[in-house]
């Protein structure tokens, strides 16, 4: 199990991509999304329904317009924007310096892992090499970043299905219980709990503080001791199961048309991991193994994150072990603004996020600030299959299946 | 039975949390321990001779990404401690509302004039209580402040060969 | 790592010559690249995104301001990418391939409301992340980042 | 009618306002402990503030909802609407009544009191749908629906499992019931089977049919953010609240009653002493039922009904006819 860091820390040659399995797939009966709702054929009209952008079950300012007959939902159309910020276009304006801690504010509960792909592909457009013990840091931080994450997606998904005056806090309760101490090891590292501001272009701002790895391996141990814990209150829970198995199915052909990615792609049984077939950071010397299922529905999305968890503070400990010393940073320090001048171009880096493949598509002009800077937020395509899963469904379904795709408003609508 | 055991296996977990200790912390009745590097409000330092070390080369000014700092340059004068001609600045303001404690302008000073402060500011009833003026930042250099000062920060980032033995055995840092 | 098939595939049938950026394919036969991509097994949708040139002068020649659409696709099972790009003027719509990939719906209603290029035949082209009323596209060039526009509701 | 104070009427009186008046403030405090229990659950502290341990945090919860300010819809029926919270507290008070706390002490001891309640049972879902139909909300509404259809399944299966001990009694007068069961003889225990399955059965049905967690369904906070509470602010959110708590303690009492011997114990049969006995049970089936309530997620409403009609019926028909095959067979065998 744990051996990777500790037998190719010594080799340190980049492994060969490896090809993942990838079903061959034929496109299936889908929802029709552009159902005219107006032209439904039954007893009595459809009752429109507005759920959010204020509403418990959301996950943020999403609105979700539904056609109800009776509480069979006919036609879904999700609006976006709520939360837009024009991220993009702020982009635009600043420095490639004062960009990095403000796409810290995109996917809010991930924040480690948004700095990491601007900042990657801003040092792929300027052509710096990142030193080996930062490259170990950001891997670390973002596996760790991936079990909180994930905490935080099961916690609240619990809370969806159990309410608030039932069993879903006490799950929701139990996984802020252990989220916190991951946010505890991120403030000693990085002195925020939230929005860290750890990456930086050419490598990572803050080094390990002394005794760092021993309290990691403490967490990573006492976080995975209390896994089972919350899966005896969902998994093998025939009430959990008969909320969630067979509900919300998407078939791996329609997945890849979305875009959908990481674990959502991965429980319609489509093997494909970034950190595996593009290894960035230091996944080129671990082995990874990416959790798999191949249901589509939502109990396959949640045995992937809970598998996910147990796959990443293994990483996460495998490597704290080996971080190799050396600089932080692989190019000079940055001291003004306009330190980062890379030459006119354009990059696209993806890594894989805990909600999936999180990309930064940056055109350079030659000038201290992007030209152009696309992020790829996960959750935008998560969403995009909601008029697809949401019609045949009862709104119970509805609130289950959009907190299975674990949509962060803040990434969706930037 | 593979219908009740799980049930009953959830209601143990909860019986067994029952007997756990409670991880409440009673913020703000009791003082939760922060890591040294944390990072809340801002303080503006005196040199060890007693001058005000900002200089005012709005270094800080320009790199903010949410522009909340605004610094006013004074003209060159004599330090009164040292008598050599240096750079002030009059007037150093910062508006914690909109700031994003992303800590670049710490990164950039080159004089370690301005730190972050491990104390949250306190919460106010007025727009005016979470606007830093500079004598409210001065008056915070008592507090705690993180051990990351611009020059220290620098350092651990230069890539030359000198720097590599400090990443590989980090010094203590201090006030932990 | 770059598809060198559809790179061939793109040069034989449509003669385009594709380097790290892509190839440029003219917008008459962007659906019947999209199509061939799809059949040469690039099922997978990375992002559409777009971004808008203003007109520059080039020495005496003029060259007008344009919109340039990218699209990036990959192939799971080989783990292949392949970007390309449609470059159109201001007011030239673009094809939509949301009847190639389904998930360019959303992806081609994002490009046109923040960049502003209309894609023709798309099945529901409406803004998606700014009000329906809102004036402009925030991503052009030519738009301020300080322009003025109307209270939010 | 064994009467304690002069008249019937007196008696009535009397013991009904100390009565309900005593099982408000035994809420208050339900709900007090149940919040410290659920906290320490979650590794929480619970209530801590107000009072020592918190212990005055239902007197300033109820103040606080008393300042609210009291908010009706414009579009709102509002006889309805305002009516809904009061019937609310007054349905769920109602099964009190017939309610034996100890020998003698009960208000009216009505010679069909499993009847009474089991019509003042099928009562609880008015107030919820009047609220789901007078708020004008279209949360509410749905939750209104999904109350009706809740209610009208769960009242089968509830009636089926008040009948064992009907049957095993002979008696629908609840002072019957509970003397049938003296000396140890609980429903629960003895027989075996039926009994303790109607008991289930009965706890089960209750709270579903009066919409109470962990069968709230019609409120669903995921779902239909506050479902037939929705629009309603201050003390009118208050009653429902209080509704709920009180119903969910009445369900409680009625099965130690039905099922758990009611005031039987062990010692002397004096009145302090049965009281005693029976407080200990109500408490004790009531921290069984948050215990279920605080572990389990919520089932969908549809499933809901299929556990009703699919499973909790027929073994509802099973038990009623197992616990007469019983009585038929001890009056053959004459076995006791």
């Amino acid at each position: 199990m744990a051996m990777s860091a500790h037998a190719t820390a010594h080799t340190s040659q980049a492994k060969a991509a490896e090809l993942p399995r990838v079903p061959t797939p034929a496109i299936g009966p889908r929802a029709n999304p552009y159902l005219d709702a107006d032209s439904f054929e039954g007893e009595g009209d459809l009752m429109v329904l507005n759920m959010g952008p204020q509403h418990p079950s959301t996950h943020g300012v999403l609105r979700l317009k539904l056609w109800l007959d009776g509480e069979v939902v006919i036609k879904a159309v999700p609006y976006l924007g709520y939360l837009h910020r024009g991220v993009e276009k702020l982009l635009e304006k600043l420095s490639y310096v004062q960009s990095t801690p403000i796409v810290d504010k995109n996917d809010y509960v991930a924040s480690m892992t948004n700095e990491l792909a601007l900042v990657m592909a801003f040092e792929k457009l300027e052509g710096c090499e990142v030193p080996r013990r930062a490259r170990y840091l950001r891997t670390i931080c973002a596996e760790m970043q991936r079990v909180a994450s994930h905490l935080l997606w099961l916690g609240t998904f619990a809370l969806d299905m159990g309410g608030a005056l039932g069993g879903g806090t006490t799950a929701f309760m139990y996984c802020l219980r252990e989220r916190e101490r991951i946010l505890d090891l991120f403030e000693e590292l990085t002195g925020a709990r939230f929005h860290y501001h750890m990456m930086q272009i050419g490598g990572v701002r803050h080094d390990l503080p002394v005794g760092w790895d021993v309290h990691m391996k403490q967490v990573a141990a006492d976080i995975r001791a209390r896994i089972p814990e919350y899966e005896s209150m969902l998994s093998a829970n025939p009430i959990f199961r008969s909320r969630t198995k067979g509900i919300g199915r998407i078939d791996a052909r329609l997945a890849m048309e979305l875009g959908l990615s990481g674990p959502n792609l991965r429980a319609c049984g489509v093997d494909f991991d970034l950190r595996r077939s593009q290894p960035y950071a230091a996944y080129d010397e671990i082995e990874v193994h990416s959790a798999l299922a191949y249901e589509g529905d939502v109990y396959a999305r949640y045995q992937v994150r809970v598998a996910e968890m147990y796959e990443s503070l293994r990483i996460a400990t495998a490597l704290v072990d080996g971080v190799p010393a050396g600089p932080i940073m692989g190019r000079k320090p940055i001291e003004t603004v306009n330190a980062v001048k890379p030459p006119a171009g354009e990059a696209y880096v993806a890594i894989d996020s805990p909600r999936g493949e999180l990309g930064c598509w940056v055109v350079s002009d030659g000038s201290p600030r992007p030209y152009r800077c696309k992020l790829r937020p996960p959750s935008y395509h998560a969403l995009a299959a909601l008029p697809y899963l949401l019609p045949g469904t009862t709104i119970p379904d509805v609130v289950v299946i959009l907190g299975s795709l674990d949509p962060i408003m803040g990434e969706a609508d930037r | 039975m593979s219908v009740i055991a799980p049930l009953l296996d959830a209601l143990r977990t909860t019986i067994r949390n029952l007997g756990r200790k409670p991880i409440t912390a009673m913020h703000p009745f009791e003082p939760r321990t922060r890591a040294p590097r944390y990072r809340q409000s801002f303080a503006l330092l005196h040199e060890a001779n007693g001058d005000e070390a900002c200089i005012g080369c709005k270094k800080c000014e320009k790199i903010c990404p949410s522009e909340v700092i605004v610094v006013g340059t004074a003209a060159k004068r004599e330090s009164p401690a040292t008598g050599k001609k240096r750079g002030w600045a009059d007037d150093f303001t910062l508006d914690l509302q909109a700031c994003i404690v992303c800590e670049l302008c710490v990164q950039v000073c080159p004089v370690d004039a301005i730190v972050m402060v491990r104390v949250p500011n306190a919460p106010g009833f007025e727009r005016e209580d979470l606007f830093l003026t500079m004598k409210r930042l001065y008056e915070n250099e008592a507090l705690p402040h993180a051990p990351a000062i611009g020059s220290s920060m620098i350092a651990s980032h230069n890539p030359a060969p000198a720097s590599q033995a400090q990443a590989a055995a980090p010094a203590q840092e201090p006030g932990t | 790592m770059i598809g060198q098939d559809v790179a061939q595939i793109a040069h034989e049938r449509f003669g385009l010559e594709s380097g790290e950026l892509g190839p440029s394919v003219p917008r008459e036969r962007l659906l019947e690249f999209a199509s061939a991509l799809c059949e040469a097994g690039y099922l997978y949708l990375v992002y559409i995104s777009a971004m808008h040139h203003p007109a520059t002068k080039n020495g005496e020649a003029e060259v007008p301001a344009r919109y340039t659409v990218v699209y990036r696709v990959r192939d799971l099972a080989r783990g292949l990418e392949f970007p390309f790009r449609c470059e159109v003027p201001l007011g030239t719509g673009v094809p939509s391939v949301a009847s190639v990939w389904a998930g360019a719906d959303w992806q081609e209603r994002e490009a046109y409301d923040l960049v502003g290029p209309v894609f023709e035949g798309h099945p529901d082209l409406r803004r998606i992340m700014l009000p329906e009323d809102w004036e402009g596209h925030p991503l052009h060039r030519d738009y301020a980042i300080n322009t003025p526009h109307h209270p939010w509701r | 009618m064994n009467v304690l104070f002069g008249s019937p009427a007196l008696h009535a009186l009397v013991l009904g306002v100390g009565i309900v008046s005593a099982l408000l403030g035994v809420t208050s405090y339900f709900i007090w402990f149940e919040r410290k229990f659920a906290g320490r659950m979650q590794s929480r502290i619970g209530p801590k503030h107000v009072g020592p341990y918190g212990l005055l945090q239902p007197i300033a919860d109820a103040f606080k909802l008393l300042i609210k300010a009291d908010i009706t819809p414009d579009t709102a029926d509002r006889a309805l609407f305002n009516l809904a919270p009061l019937l609310a507290v007054c349905v769920a008070l109602l099964s009190l009544a017939v309610l034996p706390l100890a020998s003698g002490l009960v208000i009216a001891d009505l010679d069909v009191g499993v009847l009474f309640f089991l019509a003042a049972g099928a009562l609880t879902v008015v107030p919820t749908w009047m609220a789901g139909w007078g708020s004008n909300n279209k949360y509410a509404l749905l939750g209104g629906m999904r109350a009706i259809a809740q209610s009208v399944a769960y009242g089968v299966p509830l009636v089926l499992a008040a009948l064992v001990p009907v049957i095993l009694s002979g008696s629908m007068k609840l002072s019957d019931i509970v003397a049938a069961q003296a000396g140890g003889h609980w429903f629960a225990l003895w027989p075996p089977g039926p009994g303790l399955g109607a008991g289930v059965l009965f706890v089960l049905a209750s709270l579903a049919e009066g919409n109470r967690i962990p069968f709230d369904i019609p409120e669903a906070e995921s779902e239909l953010v506050s479902g037939i509470s929705t629009e309603y602010t201050g003390m009118k959110f208050g009653m429902f609240y209080l509704g709920e708590y009180v119903h969910s303690l009445v369900v409680a009492a009625l099965f130690v009653t039905l099922f758990l011997g009611g005031y039987d114990g062990p010692g002397p049969d004096v009145l302090a002493l049965q009281l005693l006995w029976f407080v200990l049970k109500v408490s004790l089936v009531s921290v069984l039922l948050l215990w279920v309530r605080w572990s389990y997620v919520r089932l969908r409403s549809d499933q809901l009904m299929t556990l009703c009609w699919k499973y909790l019926l027929p073994s509802g028909l099973l038990l009623v006819a197992a616990s007469a095959v019983w009585v038929w067979w001890t009056e053959q065998g004459g076995s006791r």
